[in-house]
């Protein structure tokens, strides 16, 4: 493989850095809840359908707990205490706890509302694990597939015309399909219910809709012989309950990133990273792929200075997954192909930049994202910048490759665009194959002396973010040129801190599941 | 020439007027001799003549990907088209500076924001930011102008709000996201908002985005429309010319896209 | 599906019906917002709704390169194509031997070249030689074909006068420069010399090239038309078929190009 | 550079064998002359016009006297002969020969024909050298161009919508411009005159059409700050007159070799030789660069069995070069880019082949041609073909680079698929500019085991060639799969042994000139 060098002491100094910054929020993570959070808990344990107004049930239930300010307590506690008291199913206790004329006193024996719980815990694992074993088992049944894994995006708005598009690239070649929710998806606190056929920019990710797709990528799996990924999104306001979701459907990957809702969304800090948390953890356990959004960060700050905080941000979402009990081979850190085309060797950067990351996280499911900032509506042009991001992609080794569309400047892509997309990628990837292998850069060459330059930057800029913490550094635009407040943006009022009796056996059982 | 006498202008391939277009598109049917024959009527029907299917290949189980050349048989009156180009002067920074100290003796205020649920900001901060776009500065680098970024998923009742608060001369709004038109509805919506609240005269409103131009901003209610590869200074000038008097029709046409 | 009953199909973009092509074209113009328009009202002309003009690039000092998209107003009914499908058996190899050793109880003699000025051989070669095309061997490889390939630059009366001289049961000719229809004129003028020696019935005629199609080859006075991707075997077994009787409707079209 | 092993023993051995093989052939072509030749003399001394049917002067004039069987003293002879008796002009004689009631005696009085000559020689050489002169001016005008320079074609098969498409190229970035001629010329024994507006996939080369087509590169070369080579094809049955038309109107480079002409012309080999003998000699005294078309030989043959072939020809091809007195960096030798790319790892035997190539021809404007037999209708698909070439093609430093089109499989170039084409080309030499000088290729790699491979196999076949003679191994297919016969093909007739008293003071001065 074209290596680059990677000075080692560099590398674990960078993850003991990032170790730091991550224990910092961590200890903030750990004091708190979200009304995300508890909404999540409630759906693990059963709770589910709409009011009469066509909120959910867990809204209506936890924004109802959180008005008579009793959330620091976990929405578990009161669950299990009305099962306690008698309620024949926690969706039964949910309903009369979010219906009932009041929300009733604090439940006094705190023990049997535990004791209560003990039964639906463990269903609620068992859920996840069952849809585990039976990804496993359907993977298991094809041939593993060739990487870069060939990562296209459907988004029609319709569910029904995504599940028809989803099979169409799979007929195509496309190893993983993503179906982009509707724009403004990540801002709604809540989620949305059963089979949609509107929205903007995408289709919304609701627990149906990830039923039709996964049911339209197990066909087209058992028909062109080739497992396909099924990814969406676990960003934004309901990041968890997403991702339990995802658990429970037998998604495969997730676009999981606190830091993207915080720079790309507005969404708060605390909100969002204490979200984050527990939505790892879910996902730690379903054996999902999580994919992080730093790729996103070289759409707003330049890619040639600000690479860096690429790699940098990478190093703390690491530590982050770490302590959510990820493993390394679920965690697809994000990289992008974002480089000013029209700079002079511009091409022996991006390589220098993806062989780096890829040396550095070498067990990781690396998603490397295509040019898109400088896309322009000449499509004919376009098509072969993404081809010499697929030369890269084939060259150092990228694990999951969301592959460009000569569209992208126009539409979401269209059903012709992603088959060419995936044809040529076909090709070059084929063409190309062992060009890696072949390839030795010359001693203090453009190549290397980048890959030295933007490691040696990344540790830098750790340095500096373990100074100032990552709520300080955030607010002062370090990362994607985007300054957020620590109290600012959206959800921040969803933010609680747990109390001395906070209980949620759900959450602790997964934390236990990592020993 | 003479505005009323027609000039009818068709595609060039590599022979006047040999009418040469190209085109792509997927028919929901399986390839065959058949759904080659179906292509080429296809392209018949917009006006195509004789034209070959260069490739026929299943994109799809039951859609077929082609791609077609043919000769149109349609031509255009450019003789015939009435655009509202928008010109402004170029003036230089120094130039601004001076005319808006001399002519108005106070800062311009202007609000942008990127609207409803769009998130995308580059376009509006490249206007608006210090920073600029393709090394022209922004309009926060003028000392004449008091810019107030918003960001984005900006309501367009908060948007009109600080307006009136800030009692800004202009509004910059931009749009990227199209999906289905929600950009043309998100801009009305606005001009909508600022005549009830009868506010849309104190205002210049102009609208940018990777989909506008100045036509269609004029369509939507707006003063301007700006588009791919606007450059601040560009906007700095309209403004001025809008703001500072000497309302003219000379001036050289905003530079076009570069794709 | 009952044949008079009519299918309508349009464009698939990534909705069922909503007409999506894409096209490219430069116009004589130099790029401006009125050149911009132009091209809009052009793809409009050819039943574009909405357009979007996603690329408006100097190509050359006053001509001016334009991407397209927009939804077709247009749709095709293909219940009412009515397109001659060329339909031969697939025999195999030893199959083909057997039927001609058996039904016709000689060789197939055949004459093949590429006319007039056109100097590729590599179709005709394909479809003649021994080597044959994509693992598929050619006529040359079959006991049961007396192959002679005059290659290229071969005029149409020492094609004929040869086929005459060896008595040859087909004839194929290979047309691959299309510049301004010479193949078709080529190829007619070859039909209408061996009518004019009364030869005409006395041979099957297949016509084949990247730009030919069953349909044109009938249009032009051949037997069949074979286009880019044929195999030797399509051949082969299109004349046995012809020569060693059974004439059937059956079987399956050939397939289409992959591009 | 990304340099591949190659065995400089291997390569002087293989030298020594071309020029071996080489020097067989010019012992043929020194006892001979062609049709094509005299025409090419009378033309050179001034002779024009055409008769009243059109046919051109120098044709009815030589084919006169090839019909009385005299053509073996040499055109020279007569018209010296006949200005020694008193015309007033090289012209005039050729009428009087031409059109007199009869051809008259053989002249006496051969030292009087030649003193005849002597200054129209001297004129004909200075006509030649003047058109170099005035190149080299214009081109100082100029900076030098960055390699590889793109060439691109046009062919309209009407030279005004040629001379417009040719300073679109011009606007667009090219840097050569070629009109490719109408596809039956090369078979005419014959130049047409004047301006041509009607060709099939061409348009004709006459000196007229040559004149209106430099008028128009000069004045893009003047708007566009950029020098434009213009080039042409001398092939055929007409090579040496239209590299002599060339010479006198300012072409840059030619596409010059007697192979393609026998292989893919099916003229007959002994008159091409002759003829390619003194094109050479008139394009080594010009300046011109030629083009040779190896590259060719991979449309009828395998890219990736025969790829062996290529350089065996280019070995020869130099040789032959020598003995016309060019000069290396007059040698543009053809190789091309025609593997078929499904085949996995093609890009890699693509590198090997070019940078192979561009190390053993180091002092040569290599002539780099693109994909071409595997284009498809897609030009999608085409387009990022064409980008793997343009990455090759700067990664190795081609000379002379042939951009390939998008519309290939389709027709000759429009104006929008060359100026995508070039915009394409420009984006990847600058994107990937030094990729090159950073590349080492891994010991025993797949690249330097295909490079050490092609060069052995062209070294066995040169050995081949050798002991069977060019004649023999060219009559049973040893290049292109083609086989020509030494006494078939077209032209032959046209074939004539050298008499003891042969003239021709116009070549013996550019012989001379190469001392
Ligand atoms: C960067 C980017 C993002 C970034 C945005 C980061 C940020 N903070 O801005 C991220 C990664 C977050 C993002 C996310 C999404 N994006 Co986005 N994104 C882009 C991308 C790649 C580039 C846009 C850009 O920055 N251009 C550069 C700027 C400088 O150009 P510009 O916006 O045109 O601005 C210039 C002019 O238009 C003008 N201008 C613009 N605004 C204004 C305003 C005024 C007043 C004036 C005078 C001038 C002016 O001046 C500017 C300078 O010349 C485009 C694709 C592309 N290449 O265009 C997709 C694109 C815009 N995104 C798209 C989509 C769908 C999304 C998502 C909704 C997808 C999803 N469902 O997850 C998400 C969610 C965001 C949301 N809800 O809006 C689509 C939109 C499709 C459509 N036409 O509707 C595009 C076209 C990609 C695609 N093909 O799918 N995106
Ligand atoms: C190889 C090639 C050459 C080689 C030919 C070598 C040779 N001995 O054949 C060389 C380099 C010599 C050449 C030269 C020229 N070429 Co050329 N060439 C091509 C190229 C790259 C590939 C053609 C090919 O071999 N295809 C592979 C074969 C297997 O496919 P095929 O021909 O379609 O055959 C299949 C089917 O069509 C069918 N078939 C074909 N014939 C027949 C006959 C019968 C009876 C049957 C049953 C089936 C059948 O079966 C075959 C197998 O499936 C094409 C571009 C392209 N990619 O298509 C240009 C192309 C055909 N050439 C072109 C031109 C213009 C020329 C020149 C005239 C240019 C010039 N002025 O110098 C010259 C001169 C040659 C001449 N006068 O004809 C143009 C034609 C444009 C047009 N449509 O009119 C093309 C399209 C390139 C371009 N875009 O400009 N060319
Ligand atoms: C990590 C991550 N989450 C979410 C998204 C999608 O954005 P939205 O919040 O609009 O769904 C992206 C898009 O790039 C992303 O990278
Ligand atoms: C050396 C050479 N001469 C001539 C030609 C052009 O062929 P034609 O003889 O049809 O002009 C080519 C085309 O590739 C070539 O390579």
């Amino acid at each position: 493989m074209a290596k680059v060098p990677v000075d080692a002491r560099v590398v674990d100094s960078c993850r003991e850095i990032a170790a730091n910054i991550a224990d910092d929020v961590q200890r903030f993570i750990e004091g708190h809840t979200t009304v995300g959070v508890e909404r999540t808990t409630a759906r693990a344990y059963g709770v589910e359908g709409l009011d009469d107004q066509g909120a959910p049930l867990v809204n209506v239930l936890v924004d109802r707990c959180h008005a008579q300010g009793l959330l620091s307590h976990g929405i578990a506690l009161f669950l299990g205490g009305a099962l306690a008291n008698g309620a024949p199913s926690v969706n039964d206790a949910a309903e009369r706890l979010a219906y009932g004329r009041d929300w009733g006193p604090l439940p006094s024996d705190t023990a049997g509302a535990k004791k209560a719980l003990v039964a639906h815990t463990r269903d609620a694992i068992l859920r996840i694990d069952a849809a585990r074993d039976q990804r496993e088992a359907t993977k298991a049944k094809f041939p593993a597939a060739r990487t870069p894994l060939k990562y296209v995006i459907v988004a029609t708005g319709n569910i029904y015309d995504d599940a028809l598009q989803a099979k169409a690239a799979g007929f195509a070649g496309a190893d993983i399909v993503a179906v982009i929710r509707a724009t403004a998806q990540s801002l709604l606190d809540f989620v949305p219910h059963g089979p949609t056929t509107e929205g903007f920019g995408g289709t919304f990710a609701t627990q149906e809709n990830f039923r039709i797709v996964r049911r339209a990528l197990d066909e087209a799996s058992a028909a062109y012989g080739r497992y396909i990924y099924q990814t969406n999104y676990s960003s934004g306001l309901c990041m968890a309950e997403i991702a339990w979701m995802a658990a429970v459907e037998r998604l495969d990957m997730l676009l999981n990133d606190a830091m993207y809702g915080i720079l790309f969304r507005d969404i708060n800090m605390c909100r969002t990273f204490v979200d984050q948390y527990v939505s790892r953890r879910i996902v730690a356990r379903s054996g999902i792929i999580i994919n992080t959004g730093e790729d996103n960060y070289l759409t707003t700050a330049d890619a040639v200075e600000k690479a860096h905080t690429v790699l940098t941000s990478q190093f703390i979402n690491e530590a982050f997954a770490k302590r959510a009990g990820l493993a390394e081979e679920q965690m697809g850190l994000g990289h992008a192909y974002e480089i000013n085309p029209r700079i002079e060797d511009s091409f022996l950067l991006e390589i220098a930049q993806a062989q780096l990351i890829r040396q550095i996280f070498d067990r990781h499911p690396l998603k490397w994202m295509p040019p898109t900032k400088h896309k322009t509506g000449d499509i004919f042009q376009s098509h072969v910048h993404d081809a010499m991001f697929n030369l890269v992609g084939v060259a150092t080794g990228q694990s999951i490759e969301l592959l460009g569309m000569f569209s992208e400047a126009i539409h979401n892509p269209l059903l012709m665009d992603r088959y060419l997309s995936l044809k040529s990628a076909e090709y070059i990837f084929n063409t190309a194959r062992h060009l890696g292998d072949e390839i030795e850069w010359k001693r203090g060459g453009i190549v290397e002396t980048r890959a030295r330059q933007v490691l040696s930057e990344a540790h830098d800029l750790l340095r500096e973010v373990e100074r100032e913490s990552i709520w300080e550094a955030v607010a002062k635009g370090a990362f994607a040129d985007v300054k957020r407040k620590r109290d600012g943006g959206k959800g921040f009022a969803g933010v609680v801190a747990k109390g001395p009796t906070y209980l949620n056996p759900f959450v602790d059982a997964l934390e236990k599941g990592k020993g | 020439m003479h505005p009323t006498e027609p000039k009818l202008v068709t595609a060039y391939g590599d022979r006047e007027g040999d009418g040469m277009v190209q085109m792509s598109f997927v028919l929901p049917l399986p390839p065959s001799a058949k759904a080659r024959e179906g292509a080429k009527r296809f392209a018949e029907a917009h006006g195509l003549t004789e034209p070959l299917v260069t490739t026929m290949e299943e994109a799809a189980a039951g859609y077929t990907y082609f791609v077609v050349y043919g000769r149109s048989s349609h031509s255009i009156d450019i003789s015939r088209l009435e655009v509202s180009e928008l010109e402004t002067h170029t003036l230089t920074h120094d130039e601004i500076e001076e005319r808006v100290a001399k002519r108005l003796g106070r800062r311009i205020v202007v609000v942008g924001a990127c609207t409803g649920s769009d998130a995308h900001t580059v376009g509006i901060d490249a206007v608006l930011n210090y920073k600029g776009y393709a090394g022209d500065k922004g309009l926060e680098s003028y000392k004449c102008f008091e810019a107030h970024n918003l960001g984005a998923q900006v309501e367009n009742v908060e948007l009109a709000a600080r307006a009136c608060a800030l009692k800004a001369d202009a509004i910059l709004v931009s749009q990227v996201v199209t999906q289905r038109n929600c950009h043309k509805d998100n801009a009305n919506a606005l001009v909508e908002l600022l005549r009830a609240q009868n506010h849309r005269d104190k205002v210049l409103l102009l609208l940018g985005g990777p989909r506008i131009d100045h036509k269609l901003a004029l369509e939507l209610g707006f003063d301007a429309g700006f588009g791919p590869g606007t450059k601040p200074s560009d906007v700095a000038n309209f403004l001025v010319q809008r703001l500072c008097g000497e309302e003219t029709a000379s001036g050289r046409p905003l530079a076009p896209s570069k794709g």
